[in-house]
């Protein structure tokens, strides 16, 4: 067993510890797989924002399940692909609530492309986590709309094919194209300048929220060491050579930047 | 004869695996046999059991409240299947990993150091081998050749290299039980 | 000095903090945690620069770093 | 009479769930409830409440979903296939345990049928809270004043056992004009149930609204927790209705539209010297089963009439369990029976005996 | 044993259907089946045949639905919420009068639930082919080796009365490994059946699958034509077992994995001397009532053992109306009987008399 | 009764002829409703790549449910927005058959967008016509995704607002994302002209079709008289004038002719 | 007294409207009333009819197979509807587009040339109005003074310019069928 | 010279064809016919130049425009 130096902390400022908006549970994620790191990005910033209090999570239905185990915040769980109309039936009862969903590419590319459009185009107030890893991992690694063409999975034994399994799915794409959309930002975790890029958007897109300014979306490009067969270096790895150049990374739209100027330029 | 088996560990021990070799041998040998995977609530570092029925008659239930035989892995199965165990049945514990018993009565408990073994055998992994090996010590339904052959049609390809280990540990295994044995 | 905690039992011994700490500072432990995994350990604090790669990179919230409360200077 | 309004039934449903506090809307058009989602258009936003229209039927029970969860009253309406749509929503929120109200104007089936009425949703509506063991408790008025009181009463019972309840009508209910005499709208109760979610959550421990239970003892744990409830409403909100003869020769059993019909016929029959009494179930589950089993111990037969293929028969054949032998007297795909035929036999099964 | 392989329920069901002609295959992932789209995809290509992975389980029903237009041999799987999602696709197909096979592994519900075994969609598989009066045709294997063998034989079943077929199984049976005989790869039948559209319609009039008939009378008579296919496979297609003492005092009513349990329970129990059969029905839908009922007369008590929460002992119910007492053994939510459990319960049902 | 004058046609050559791929059946629409053009051209189309018989027609649900009735081909009746999955299915077994799916707005961009996207991503091989009235006909004119801002219908009686009904769909903007798309064109029919322009595109996603080359759509911006409360020759005015800057005429997609390029240039 | 009365015409006769005026006047007098509207399978152009049952007493069924009055706007409502009425009905028939009457027996059929004392008020459209006038002559369920009332309220302001010639096809329809139940 | 056919049972009196004949040749009939429409009918069939405007615009296909047979000359 390994050994844990026992340090009294009481003295000492925390440089870093553990958000407030995090619950004490262990996530059940596979060893270096990136959904861990996303929960830990949207903790910072609910505790950066000071909404922990205000906040419901929209748990969906993929490995990020248990979500509502992990942020210290009131709760739903959805069904698969269904956390934007969840989302939508309760940011319409309680617009003062800052609502966000945490969805799979399963859960929001596959059975869930319909809600997460229609939410994005009736600029429903609420901030969407979009973690793409190219695959279903809860159900065992079968191809997702995501997955990359000549991508191996339990369903696509020879690498999927446009005849069998058609192109992947870029969401941030068909998003940008709907008004309706007040921040939208693809971004990966590879390293830890894309981190803190990751955090930005994520935060920017709670902005969004709050600001009252329509719907917000973040894509993850994520990684699933398990499926994937790779080991969690390799994995991200895997993201900045094979994901990236079909996901490349972008803020497509940012209205807050201009809510912001709007504000500053105008006074009041 | 039914022997009702039940087999639990921690994910990565192998448990269902060695469930699954066992199926395979006692299928070659002509016997009924039904064998299915129960998955514990917790997706990953929780416990992962299996539970067999091996008879020369009708299987009729795959599920039995009450095994003839369970196969304990670790500390944390040893805690929650114990229980289980038919009266007048074996709980073989790994010792390794588990060290307190709780109470039961009726039950032979027969402890063997699994880890202990499989460690000294160059390879923690094949401890779920090293307890197979001392179940046929315990249940002789299979011999040890007729698990050897089942390892090779169930081993994946991948895992092939490890043949010679795995057939190692069941050797291993049935030794040590067989003086386990004798000892009780 | 920043001191780096990282809590064993809950890291799954990913490697990715290893990977990113610029110091080289971090290593996987030989000894397994309950849980099965080889968990990180700090070589030594002394290298740590406090920087937080480690941190965020940490799919786990396994990791903290504290420093010693400084004496603030009274005018800010 | 100023009191009475002439109403369409699904315009009396809507006013119903105003006057029972319901102020947020979700669904999805379809013939023949659309001018319920035309009405809560016109009449939430007065009230300070929601009406949005959902993309599909599956997006609108899942809205239903979410804004159940913050304790809200909350309704959406539909016919067959939209109801088909839901079920995998109606299981969650059975699930999760919380209420909401869902209406189902029934169609003519299977698929895309037509929109005559039909009341071959039976099982669909009793046993169908989509898959596991869930239920939706069900009842099912059988006049455009009924729709309206009993889509008021609704919200409060669904609240009661914190489960989806499910009112239960036809295209001809739906469409129906008659007098009703309109309940006033009544206040909403104030969001924070214990259970819900939203507000501030910082002087109370934070609320999740889930139906994963992957521990299996707690999964059944719900499911007997939620069989207790059904257990309760089947003595305290269990209703039905009976018309007739005391001593009857013959037990007329239906529901909703049938049952009105039944009244009229039971009416001739008695005239025509056969004794008859019609017992009707308002709540299709829980069912009346004890009042029917006595009614049947007491006729020397049991006549049931439903606009379905002997879907309703089957919970009368359960509860009356051999005590009298039961007939079925049945048209389906948008087609009616008369009190005509109804009535002609009750005549016939008097003849025969 | 050579011709013995291991196989999972799942591989089992999957090779099945490809023996019974299966060439495409639409679905969408869903535990405890998983299996059965990964072999599919691996081995229908091998066949010339399609495995194509739909965006949803509504998705995948619809896929199913125009695939069977074309008269192809199709099926989907999936389990509980799935199975929730493809009721409005079912019902167009009945509606329709196409041919396909759904397969259902039943895990613990309501809601996300778990995915543990149940048999808790009893309703929605044996009254669910969503709204409207159309059924699925129901049939429950109870081991590796009949999950692979009815499956083959639903596509027959199926096309005989141009409606679905569901194979209804649990999250055990899917996952279980057992010895199975394989049946050789059957060549599927030619597509041109004269329903079927596609192909060259210039010889023939031209086909058209629809299941809208506006004007009542006709959709009525469709209504009565499904009926009267129904009444035919409860003649033709009605499948049961029987098991144990042919002089019982209790007779054991279950289906699927319980029926497993019960013949073991069943042989204890006749060895501590109480006489007990099993009756298993192994199609569900039609339900083999007279047997039951025939039983029911004979034995002093009856008792159901079932995986959700009264579902299936109503039918038990339906068919013993009153012969004989009814009582029920269940668990849910993923938990099982054990053969413990019905043995103890057997005892104490002999006791009591 | 209006009067109805008998010509013997026998000798004489047709100019204009009823198609061939049309039934004799009335249709159901309303007077001046642009469905029945639709039909028309999709019709004039059938018969001029001669393919009548080994077309399949599938009809959604909307005004345009009792499509099977009208066109004299193999068809299927598909529940409301899935029939792009039902044309997937039929089109996976029958390859050499001509697929095509005719869907409203409420249909296609409402309950079905799902559908449709994938079956785009799919690059599935069929042909979809996507009639847009920019409200619900056959329910009875309730908004749908496609309504216009400020337009009033049965269920936005004030008006089609942001807040409570979102922004207008534009569904060939968001398919002119996806690599699948072979064909996909924005139509209307307001003029002998643009009737003109609409048949050439619907001829072109037909011929996409026969040449393999993947999904094809064509998407008519037409009139509901009735739900507009507009004459029809109003209803086509409102078309020029308030729906074409929505939704502007466009071929976004045309893979056919660089096909035929690609044929020209590399010979055989 | 209990009054089932089924009326019946061409889309854009307007048969639905004069029912909901009568059911309006019925409540206003105190009665109970039930009025259903029943669309034919062709969504354009089919007829439609609506069902009424006027009662002092119970309503009970608001359908009716066989209705005491039946009132027939066109041609194919009389070939598809007449045979309805109940034995020793009334079927009150729009002569002006119905010339003629498939046989049935004990049943008083009334003609009136609903149509063309409509173009003579000057709008053809108001023959509903023509025929509901004539019905309160044969059924004095309701005045034609309750009838204008209900009118008043039932009709969409839109249409409240028509008010007056609505009236006037009332009174019209009534005088007509006075002396059409007189030569009778 | 081409001759214009209007179904007159068919024809529900849109008037489109009438709005779009270049040649104004259109108009609705005063009559209504079985449907209740007021179809439309050719003025006169001689200013029709077979421009085929009314055929394009007509939503229930109720249009067809012949001509007399003409002899092809040989060579084409
Ligand atoms: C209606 C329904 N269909 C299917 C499933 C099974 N299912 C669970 S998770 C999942 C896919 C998850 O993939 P993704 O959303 O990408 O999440 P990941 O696990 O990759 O993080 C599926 C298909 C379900 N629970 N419900
Ligand atoms: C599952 C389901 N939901 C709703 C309906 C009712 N419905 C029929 S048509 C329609 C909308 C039609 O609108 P659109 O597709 O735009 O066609 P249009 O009539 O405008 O041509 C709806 C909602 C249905 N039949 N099925
Ligand atoms: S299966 Fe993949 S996505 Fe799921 S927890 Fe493991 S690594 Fe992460
Ligand atoms: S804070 Fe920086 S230097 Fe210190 S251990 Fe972490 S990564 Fe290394
Ligand atoms: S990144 Fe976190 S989980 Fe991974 S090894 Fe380091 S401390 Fe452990
Ligand atoms: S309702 Fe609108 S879309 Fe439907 S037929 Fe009439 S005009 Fe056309
Ligand atoms: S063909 Fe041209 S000129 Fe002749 S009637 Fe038609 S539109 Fe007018
Ligand atoms: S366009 Fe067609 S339907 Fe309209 S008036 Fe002319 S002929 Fe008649
Ligand atoms: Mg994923
Ligand atoms: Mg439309």
């Amino acid at each position: 067993m390994s050994k844990s130096t026992h340090i009294d902390t009481d003295n000492m400022e925390a440089i870093y510890h553990k958000p407030e908006a995090f619950t004490e549970t262990p996530m059940r994620y596979c060893p270096g797989c990136t959904h861990g790191l996303a929960h830990r990005l949207v903790a910072e910033v609910i505790d950066e924002l000071d909404i922990q209090h205000r906040t419901i999570c929209i748990a969906s239905v993929g490995c990020s399940v248990y979500a509502y185990e992990y942020f210290a915040t009131d709760a739903t769980q959805a069904a698969h692909g269904r956390a934007p109309a969840v989302a939508t039936g309760i940011k319409r009862v309680r617009p003062d609530n800052i609502v966000f969903t945490y969805q799979g590419d399963g859960d929001l590319a596959a059975i869930g492309l319909a809600e997460v459009v229609h939410a994005a185009a009736r600029a429903e107030n609420f901030t969407v986590l979009f973690l793409n890893n190219a695959v279903f991992g809860m159900t065992q690694g079968q191809m997702a709309p995501t997955t990359l063409l000549g991508q191996k999975t339990t369903t696509t034994p020879q690498g999927r094919s446009i005849e069998r399994g058609g192109y992947p799915l870029n969401v941030c794409e068909i998003l940008a194209t709907i008004p309706g959309v007040a921040y939208l930002a693809r971004e990966t975790m590879t390293s830890p300048k894309r981190v803190m890029h990751a955090k930005r958007s994520i935060r920017r897109a709670f902005e969004a929220q709050i600001q009252g300014l329509g719907f917000s979306l973040v894509e993850l490009v994520s990684s699933c060491p398990t499926w994937w067969g790779l080991k969690p270096l390799e994995a991200l790895k895997h993201i900045e050579e094979k994901m990236l150049p079909q996901y490349p990374l972008k803020v497509f739209v940012d209205k807050v930047s201009q809510a912001s100027e709007a504000v500053a330029e105008g006074g009041d | 004869m039914r022997e009702e088996l039940f087999m639990a560990g921690t994910g990565g021990q192998g448990a269902l695996l060695a469930g699954q070799v066992l199926t395979q041998a006692v299928l070659e040998k002509g016997l009924n046999v039904s064998w299915y995977p129960i998955y514990s609530p917790e997706v990953r570092g929780g416990t992962t059991s299996c539970a067999m029925v091996i008879t020369d008659g009708h299987v009729g239930s795959p599920i039995s409240g009450r095994p003839t035989t369970v196969i304990l892995m670790d500390a944390r199965s040893v805690q929650q299947h114990i229980e289980r165990t038919a009266a007048g049945g074996v709980a073989l514990v790994n010792a390794s990993l588990a060290h307190e018993m709780p109470p039961v009565s009726d039950v032979r408990i027969v402890e063997v150091t699994g880890t202990d073994i499989a460690i000294g055998l160059g390879n923690e992994r094949t401890t779920n081998m090293v307890m197979l090996g001392a179940y046929i010590g315990l249940r002789p339904v299979v011999t040890i050749e007729e698990l050897a052959r089942a390892l090779e049609a169930v081993l994946p390809e991948r895992h092939r290299r490890f043949l010679d280990l795995n057939i190692r540990g069941l050797q291993a295994g049935l030794e040590t039980c067989q003086e386990a044995t004798d000892d009780t | 000095m920043p001191i780096v905690i990282i809590d064993a039992e809950k890291c799954k011994g990913c490697g990715l903090c290893v990977a990113f700490c610029p110091k080289d500072n971090l290593e996987l432990s030989k000894d397994l945690n309950e849980a099965g995994h080889y968990p990180a350990t700090v070589k030594s604090q002394e290298n740590c620069t406090g920087c937080k790669m480690c941190v965020l990179m940490c799919p786990d919230v396994c990791i903290e770093i504290y420093k010693e409360v400084e004496e603030v200077a009274a005018s800010e | 009479m100023s009191e009475y309004v002439l109403m369409s039934g699904n315009e009396a449903t809507a006013e119903g769930g105003i006057a029972g506090g319901c102020r947020y809307f979700f669904g999805y058009p379809i013939t023949p409830q659309n001018k319920i989602p035309e009405y809560m258009s016109r009449n939430l936003p007065e009230v300070g409440g929601v009406y949005l229209q959902a993309e599909s039927e599956v997006a609108a029970i899942n809205m239903v979903y979410g804004a159940a969860s913050t304790g809200a009253r909350v309704m959406t309406t539909s016919s067959s296939p939209g109801i088909s749509l839901m079920q995998e929503g109606l299981s969650y929120i059975v699930g999760a345990e919380v209420p909401c109200v869902v209406v189902n104007m029934v169609r003519g089936g299977p698929g895309l049928g037509n929109i005559g009425p039909a009341q071959s949703d039976y099982w669909l509506a009793t046993r169908g809270a989509g898959h596991g063991d869930g239920r939706c408790l069900v009842y099912a008025p059988y006049s455009v004043q009924e729709l309206h009181d009993w889509t008021a009463r609704a919200f409060e019972i669904a609240e009661r056992y914190r489960n989806p309840v499910m009112i239960l009508a036809d295209a001809i209910l739906a469409q129906m004009i008659e007098p009703c005499k309109l309940q006033p709208r009544g206040q909403p109760p104030p969001l924070d149930k214990p259970w819900a979610i939203g507000g501030d959550s910082s002087e109370r421990p934070r609320n999740i609204i889930n139906s994963l239970y992957v521990n299996h003892d707690e999964e059944e744990a719900v499911n007997r927790r939620i069989q207790a409830r059904y257990d309760q409403a089947a003595r305290d909100d269990l209703y039905y209705s009976e018309y007739g003869d005391e001593d009857p020769e013959i037990l007329v059993v239906a529901y909703g539209i049938c049952a009105r019909v039944c009244e009229t016929a039971v009416e001739r029959a008695s005239e025509g010297g056969v004794k008859c009494r019609l017992l009707r179930p308002i709540s299709l589950f829980p069912f009346p089963s004890e009042p029917l089993a006595q009614w049947a111990q007491l006729a020397h037969k049991a006549l049931v009439v439903e606009l379905s293929m002997g879907q309703f028969v089957e919970d009368v054949r359960l509860a009356v369990e051999g005590r009298c032998p039961v007939e079925l007297l049945n048209r389906t795909g948008g087609n009616v029976v008369t009190p005509e035929d109804v009535t002609q036999k009750l005549f016939d099964m008097a003849a025969e005996s």
